[in-house]
């Protein structure tokens, strides 16, 4: 019999997890690495980035190669890794926070070289690791540690900025749609070129305690009705989609070559010239 | 009275161990005048499982921030029992909740059982007022504080509408403990 | 400064509390930062009290943008200040230099946990001692202080505000990962004992004829805000009196940078602070700062009471280093002994003084758990 | 579900923290949390064997299958 | 007779300026002081804030308050100016390199939180100051200084990006444009909220030297051909957009609520809690 | 290595230029950088030549990016190095002190321009002494080489690299925006000359056994490459041999930083570098950097004219500082001079060692321009 | 242009780089490089004073109006 | 023959002064073995007026890498011989373009005066070629040059099809120095 895909892709031996009770971050692990069991890549040439915050110890528990780095700079480590050796499947795990508070800059600039990395953005709306202070995803009005008369920084749409920096695969689903969120992260893997996928999660303890939105499980439960797919989007009108997160699959495209290839075409057109010299 | 005296109050997220060592505090520090040194549970640690806020009074100026021989230990679960008793000084005392801890590391320790949280519903109405019941509790056990110093605190920690309840937890506490004292505490056992 | 409802006679209080309240009481009405262990709550608590008292709370993208913002600030006239710990830190460096070099009123709160990098976040220790002065490129003055108790974070903090406004520049405070997160009981001293200190202002007329950098015998410019009618220049290029780049002249960049060592260097009796305990007749001199020193005086004591005579020499301003004072107990001395939580920083700067060749031995831990009072001790009684 | 098939459900006891996502969002209610708050089998024949359980636990403490 | 623009608005005596013959950022400094004066703000509260790069030498000369940052931060910078004192007119001008490649991320997070700065973007596709590498604007295919072998990094569209972040006033014009460009800065600062204008500017002695491109006057006088307006581009199929430049003015809406004014906002409720706890 | 057409025997180079030829003659093969005076060169340079041998040239999007790339490059197996000036050194930081914590061989070079700040781009200065050892939060190693050449730029650049394999670390070079852009003629020297260090690999088969941060009696892990079939995990929280963090263990935590220190510290021998020159009978010794040991010499023979008994002694290493051999000739010196062109940084360095008390005097220099032989002389003639 | 206004074109000389763009781009070719590529006003009824020539000096050399 | 010898060439950009530089010092450096220190005019500084290339040439190892007396400046603009002449070593001579240059601060120095690019313009066809016509005269003014050795070092430095046209400029400017040298130079004056 097939092991499990948790026998196989886990570290068993640091499980269980430092993660809260009903913390969505285990969710998104485990759709991670069931997109990539999906994808049937090479256990041995697949390498997990990761930033600082709770979700970044994703990596902590896989049993790929994993490099927890600094906080917000997951993705420039990771492009050293993936220009180094293109050969590797470079996956990013990172936070609201990690990947688009102190790591905005390095996002949109992987987006628009367009490298071939999956970053998968647990999205939490909130900074877990230190407490619970709002970040760039946290909804006007929440509160949390930092907002205590209610946040007044409108929030990023993840999938926008990732869109409008020039990334060619992106995506969103969340901790209750598991099947569609194994799937994009699958297909992130699988695309040529830079991919995000913004996974929604919950963080129970900060700020769905300080919100009042309940534990683990009523969170997880209330995405349905705070979603909208894009099919579905596509029918309302911008005041119906206000308080909306839409999910699906946004762009997918492969007009714009991956960048690591364009540089092997230097290499070649480099090489030819000094070949020519001689 | 010891000079120096290292107390622990242990629970789980949620049973106020962080308001016990608040409260405490306040009142053997700015009411009765003592040195005082708090320390709490901190980050990750806090958020589930086992976590404790830990005083320390003294005389004198305190140095060194960390408590390593408790005189007193509160253990509101089975996990702080467990996790935060081993260290508790010779002569030192552990006060638990009698429905909440079942087994005490025994060795050769006072331990003082007290139903804590059911006084608290019985009292109260409301699981939520342990922590006071406790407060009560301790300050009777712990001979360091001074019952009406850490009354005061308490009343003055919460909004005015809570004092009432608030009072009762802490006498119902303080109650429970005296009996234990003078050896009658039977009802609860 | 109104009396804040957080300002009774006595409080129990954390160091990041303390650190804010400080902070408030100095008149601090802008606070720019990025939450990071274990500094997270001095942020939270401005963010909080901040608009109550009309002041603002700004969280930054970064640490990069929280400095900047801070200076931003200070240039549009806020007593600003941001709160970091070691790797937020790092970031700041850049933009610190810019406040050094452009002469910014600001305070930086540093609660120094475990490092190098990551660290470990909840750990204390007193590794960032040598950044606090030599973090960024290019030589520069700063202001560093270290308290030792959650009282002195929020003296020093209320002193750190009123440094950085007399002498335009720059000024941190060490914390550490201890001392933010246990409470004490401290003293809110009454506004008039913190003497609140602001920036002196121009008085020339409103025309052109202010010049930012032109500094009267005290080397100290004054300073207008942005928007109070000057209409001025600054550059964080090497600038003449003027404020605009002076880059090919030596003499205007020499004046610049001496001025600027200067004006510390000058007023270092008014700046320096530092504590002496037992050191009358000491032959063993520790040397420790923070949440060392507090442990250093039970070893003391102990090393007393078998008869070893040994005191505590604790500078509380880092830089300016309290150098003559210090240098006075160490002619008495027979032995230094530098006791920290990190591989001897301290030690190094203690060992750059004239007159201790030979003379220091060194205890340090670094491995994020407390200096305890017997590692001094016993270090004390191995060099006695 | 046919009848051979029993539904093998796992729980790792260690792993599970009784967060309580599994048995709320079982579509068929066929798991319900025991007295530590830890799910377990109560209508094997309501499962339909969808998985939710095992891909929602944020825990890696479920895995369900078939017995044979 | 009133005084000219010039001898109001710029500081003689700092003239003539460092920039080299046939520079654009002369042309776009002059369009931003007559901008200014268009709106006619008081000249005692406007501060232009500046990074590092040739452009950013552009509050040099004029006579404002001046404040001249590091490199990618002045965003930032005036950030802080702007909350300290939000009287004030808070103007940025930025470089390219300064704005979206070092500082893309201030520049995205401002836009986000909709703060009140006008950021002028002298954007001449490279990094003048350090001689000329390429930059985040830097056309595919084109030489640089680190591009020899010509430029396979995707360019940002600045305007795409401030969009997709947030801003709520987004325009761009061109040196051989100053008419709409003076017309999009006066805008802009007008405009309550963070404002970006896109300054499509000529770097002849860099960027148009080493692609073959001509002096100034000729770099200048190619834009006509280079650009296309946004009412036109409506018209075009995305292949003949593939290598037009917009002009024209993308965003301009005021529902999203400024930053400082939602910030003056909760220091009313918080000291009114205060007041109602004495 | 190949010889590139780019290695004859002599050839007129500029500082910039010889470091990038010694970086590709040592084996780089991976470049990530930010354009930056007076750096910028060797990035143009090695975007032009890294891909004619294969290797690659990343332009990111600032310091912070660059320094995360080189890291992530060197732990998919490359030779990777970056370059920059004070400002970008300042943003490289925290990611530099990830380097030292995560024990990733790569090159940093540093040509430094006058500061702080923006200071003046075009200048030169050596005002990064300290930052090069403490520009980072807590305590790390580094090895930081400061030559005095461009021929030097070239070798200590090869050496570089061959010391980041050896060891496991980030290495420093330490250049300045006079010899970056000057031209000298070198000697460019044959491969084996150089002799090419590669980091030591892992011979454990390759499943779980294999733990990154476990070293034999040298302190220095091997090192597998990502994607090799190891599957390892690196943390930048203090982490045990496994990679993975260590937060708890207080003996872990010791044993790794002490392992990292350790590991220059006993290699100092073989790592540390320095140049005597006239020393033998010298009873003043000029220490001396770089640019400024060159007229140091010049100064010298002058002196000697006048019978005054000169030497010179220039520290190569600058971290590990070469303590024992500075020593041997204070101990016979009457004066020690320290000649540098910043506010006096490696004067502090020396006041560190014992039995230098006393005897040191100093020569600065902070105002862009070069130091000259006339200055030194002077010093020299002040205090003979 | 009416007759009696004059073209009044003022070039700062020393702030002129003579770089060409006014005189490239006049619509009416009414400014002219003079041997030191610094323009110069060389048909007066041409101009129709759009100011363009002005608005485009990078260098602030170029101050244009109407003579009364 | 100078020990230690300071030249400098002075013009602006796009004259290729940066390249005379380069050839020189590889005349000087590697062809004849001397020890040999250029600069150049760097940054913005180089990106218009007036730039300049500067090199030391000595028998020993060049301590101090600026040039304070040059032995030979060339000046290609006005500007350049404005700004680079003043610090000239006593005995040092002055290179000018006739065409040029108009004045030279005339404090009683040696000037050798060539219409340098117009000779380009002549034998090449091309202005460009100034600056090798310049070293030509340069290789035959400074007697610290070896003539040969700077045409090899012109010759390669460009490709093999430039090699005539080179040559030719080279020696152009040599004659014109030479005519100098013997009082002939009438011819373009
Ligand atoms: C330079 C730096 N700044 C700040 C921090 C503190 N810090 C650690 S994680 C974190 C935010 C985490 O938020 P997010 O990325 O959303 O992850 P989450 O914990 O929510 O999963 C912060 C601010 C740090 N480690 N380093
Ligand atoms: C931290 C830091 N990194 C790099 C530099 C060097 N630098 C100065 S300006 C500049 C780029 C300028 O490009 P841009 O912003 O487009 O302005 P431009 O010069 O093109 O107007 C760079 C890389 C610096 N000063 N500081
Ligand atoms: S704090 Fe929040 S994000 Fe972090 S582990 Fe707990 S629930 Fe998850
Ligand atoms: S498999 Fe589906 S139906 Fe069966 S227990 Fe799990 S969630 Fe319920
Ligand atoms: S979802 Fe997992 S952790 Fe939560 S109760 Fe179910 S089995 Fe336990
Ligand atoms: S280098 Fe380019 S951007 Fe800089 S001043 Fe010259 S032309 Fe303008
Ligand atoms: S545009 Fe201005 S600088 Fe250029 S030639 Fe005309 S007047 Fe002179
Ligand atoms: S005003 Fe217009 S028409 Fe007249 S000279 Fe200027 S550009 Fe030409
Ligand atoms: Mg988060
Ligand atoms: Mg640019």
């Amino acid at each position: 019999m097939e092991q499990h895909v948790f026998d196989r892709l886990m570290r068993d031996d640091k499980l269980p997890h430092m993660w809260c009770r009903g913390c969505g971050n285990g969710i998104v692990l485990q759709s991670i690495i069931r997109a990539i069991d999906r994808t049937g890549i090479d256990q041995d040439k697949a390498v997990i980035v990761s930033g600082v915050g709770c979700s970044s110890r994703a990596n902590n528990y896989t049993d790929f190669c994993g490099l927890h780095t600094t906080h917000g700079r997951p993705i420039a480590f990771a492009t050293g890794v993936k220009m180094a050796n293109p050969e590797l499947q470079v996956i990013v795990v990172t936070g609201d926070g990690d990947s688009t508070s102190i790591g905005g800059n390095h996002f949109i600039q992987a987006a628009r070289r367009n490298i071939d990395l999956t970053v998968v953005v647990f999205n939490n709306s909130n900074y877990g690791m230190t407490g619970g202070q709002y970040s760039p995803t946290t909804p006007v009005g929440a509160f949390t540690r930092t907002s205590v008369y209610g946040n007044i920084e409108p929030a990023f749409d993840v999938c926008r900025l990732a869109e409008g920096s020039g990334a060619t695969y992106v995506a969103r689903s969340t901790t209750y749609h598991v099947q569609s969120l194994i799937k994009y992260i699958a297909s992130g893997i699988t695309h040529k070129g830079f991919s995000v996928i913004d996974a929604m999660c919950d963080c129970p303890t900060l700020f769905g305690r300080i919100n009042g939105l309940g534990d683990g499980a009523k969170m997880i439960a209330a995405w349905p009705e705070k979603t909208v797919s894009i099919e579905k989007a596509g029918t309302l009108s911008a005041d119906e989609l206000e308080e909306k997160v839409i999910i699906g699959e946004f762009v997918n495209s492969s007009r714009r070559s991956e960048y690591t290839e364009k540089y092997a075409r230097i290499i070649e057109e480099a090489q030819r010239e000094r070949a020519d010299l001689k | 009275m010891k000079k120096h005296f290292e107390m622990r109050f242990g629970g789980t997220g949620g049973q106020g161990m962080m308001l016990m060592g608040d409260v405490t505090a306040e009142a053997a520090g700015i009411k009765e005048g003592k040195e005082i040194l708090l320390t709490k549970s901190y980050g990750p640690e806090s958020r589930g499982g086992a976590c404790r806020s830990e005083l320390i009074i003294d005389d004198e100026k305190i140095a060194y921030p960390v408590v390593s021989e408790p005189d007193v230990v509160l253990a509101m679960s089975q996990k702080a029992c467990d996790s935060y008793t081993g260290d508790l000084a010779a002569g030192g005392i552990i006060i638990i909740d009698s429905d909440l801890v079942k087994s005490v590391p025994q060795r050769g320790r006072s331990v003082f059982s007290i139903p804590i949280t059911r006084i608290a519903k019985e009292v109260t109405g409301k699981e939520i007022s342990a922590n006071v019941v406790a407060l009560g509790a301790v300050a009777v056990l712990a001979d360091v504080l001074d019952e009406e110093a850490m009354k005061e605190a308490v009343i003055e920690r919460f909004p005015a509408k809570f004092t009432e309840a608030n009072v009762q937890a802490f006498e119902a506490g303080a109650a429970a403990a005296e009996e234990l004292v003078s050896g009658q505490a039977k009802k609860y056992a | 400064m109104e009396k804040t409802a957080y300002a009774p006679e006595y409080r129990v209080l954390t160091g990041n509390e303390a650190v804010t309240l400080g902070a408030l009481a100095a008149g601090m009405n802008f606070f720019a930062g990025y939450p990071i262990t274990p500094a997270t709550e001095i942020a939270e608590l401005a963010s909080e009290l901040l608009p109550k008292y009309g002041g603002k709370y700004m969280q930054m993208e970064d640490e990069l943008a929280s400095m900047a913002a801070v200076i931003g600030a200070s240039f549009a006239g806020s007593k600003a200040m941001t709160a970091t710990s070691g790797p937020g830190c790092s970031l700041m460096q850049e933009n610190l230099s810019y406040g050094m070099l452009a002469e910014v009123p600001c305070v930086l709160i540093d609660v120094m946990r475990q490092g190098p990098c990551q660290g470990v976040a909840t750990m204390p220790a007193q590794g960032d001692i040598m950044q606090s002065r030599w973090g960024t490129h290019g030589d520069h003055p700063i202001i560093v202080t270290a308290p030792s108790s959650v009282e002195e974070l929020y003296r020093e903090t209320a002193r750190a505000f009123n440094m950085a406004e007399k002498y335009r520049t720059p000024v941190m405070v060490l914390s550490d990962a201890a001392m933010a997160h246990m409470s004490e009981k401290i003293r809110i001293p009454a506004a008039e004992e913190l003497c609140i200190t602001n920036r002196k202002k121009p008085d020339v007329p409103k025309d052109r004829n202010y010049k930012p950098y032109e500094a009267d015998e005290t080397d100290i410019p004054p300073m207008a805000s942005f928007g109070d009618g000057y209409r001025w220049f600054v550059s964080g290029i090497i600038h003449d009196e003027t404020g605009f780049p002076a880059t090919a002249d030596y003499e205007k960049i020499a004046e610049k940078l001496t001025r600027i060592e200067r004006k510390i260097d000058w007023n270092i009796k008014e700046i320096e602070s530092y504590e002496e305990y037992r050191t009358d007749d000491a032959e063993i001199i520790i040397v420790a700062i923070g949440i060392v020193s507090r442990v250093a005086k039970g070893a003391i004591d102990k090393a007393r009471k078998e008869g070893v005579k040994a005191g505590l020499f604790r500078p509380i301003t880092l830089w300016p280093f309290p150098d003559e004072a210090l240098q006075k107990q160490a002619a008495k001395a027979k032995k230094i002994i530098t006791a920290e939580m990190n591989d001897g920083q301290l030690s190094r700067i203690v060992k750059e003084l004239d007159g201790t060749d030979g003379k220091i031995e060194k205890v340090t831990r670094n491995d994020g758990a407390l200096m305890t009072a017997d590692m001094i001790y016993d270090r004390i009684m191995e060099v006695k | 579900m046919k009848q051979e098939e029993k539904v093998d459900f796992r729980l790792n006891r260690e792993y599970c923290k009784a967060c309580g996502i599994c048995t709320a969002l079982c579509p068929k209610k066929a798991i319900s949390a025991d007295d530590e708050g830890k799910p377990s089998m109560i209508n094997e024949e309501a499962c339909i064997m969808c998985r939710l359980c095992e891909l929602r636990c944020p825990d890696f403490a479920i895995r369900i299958g078939r017995m044979q």
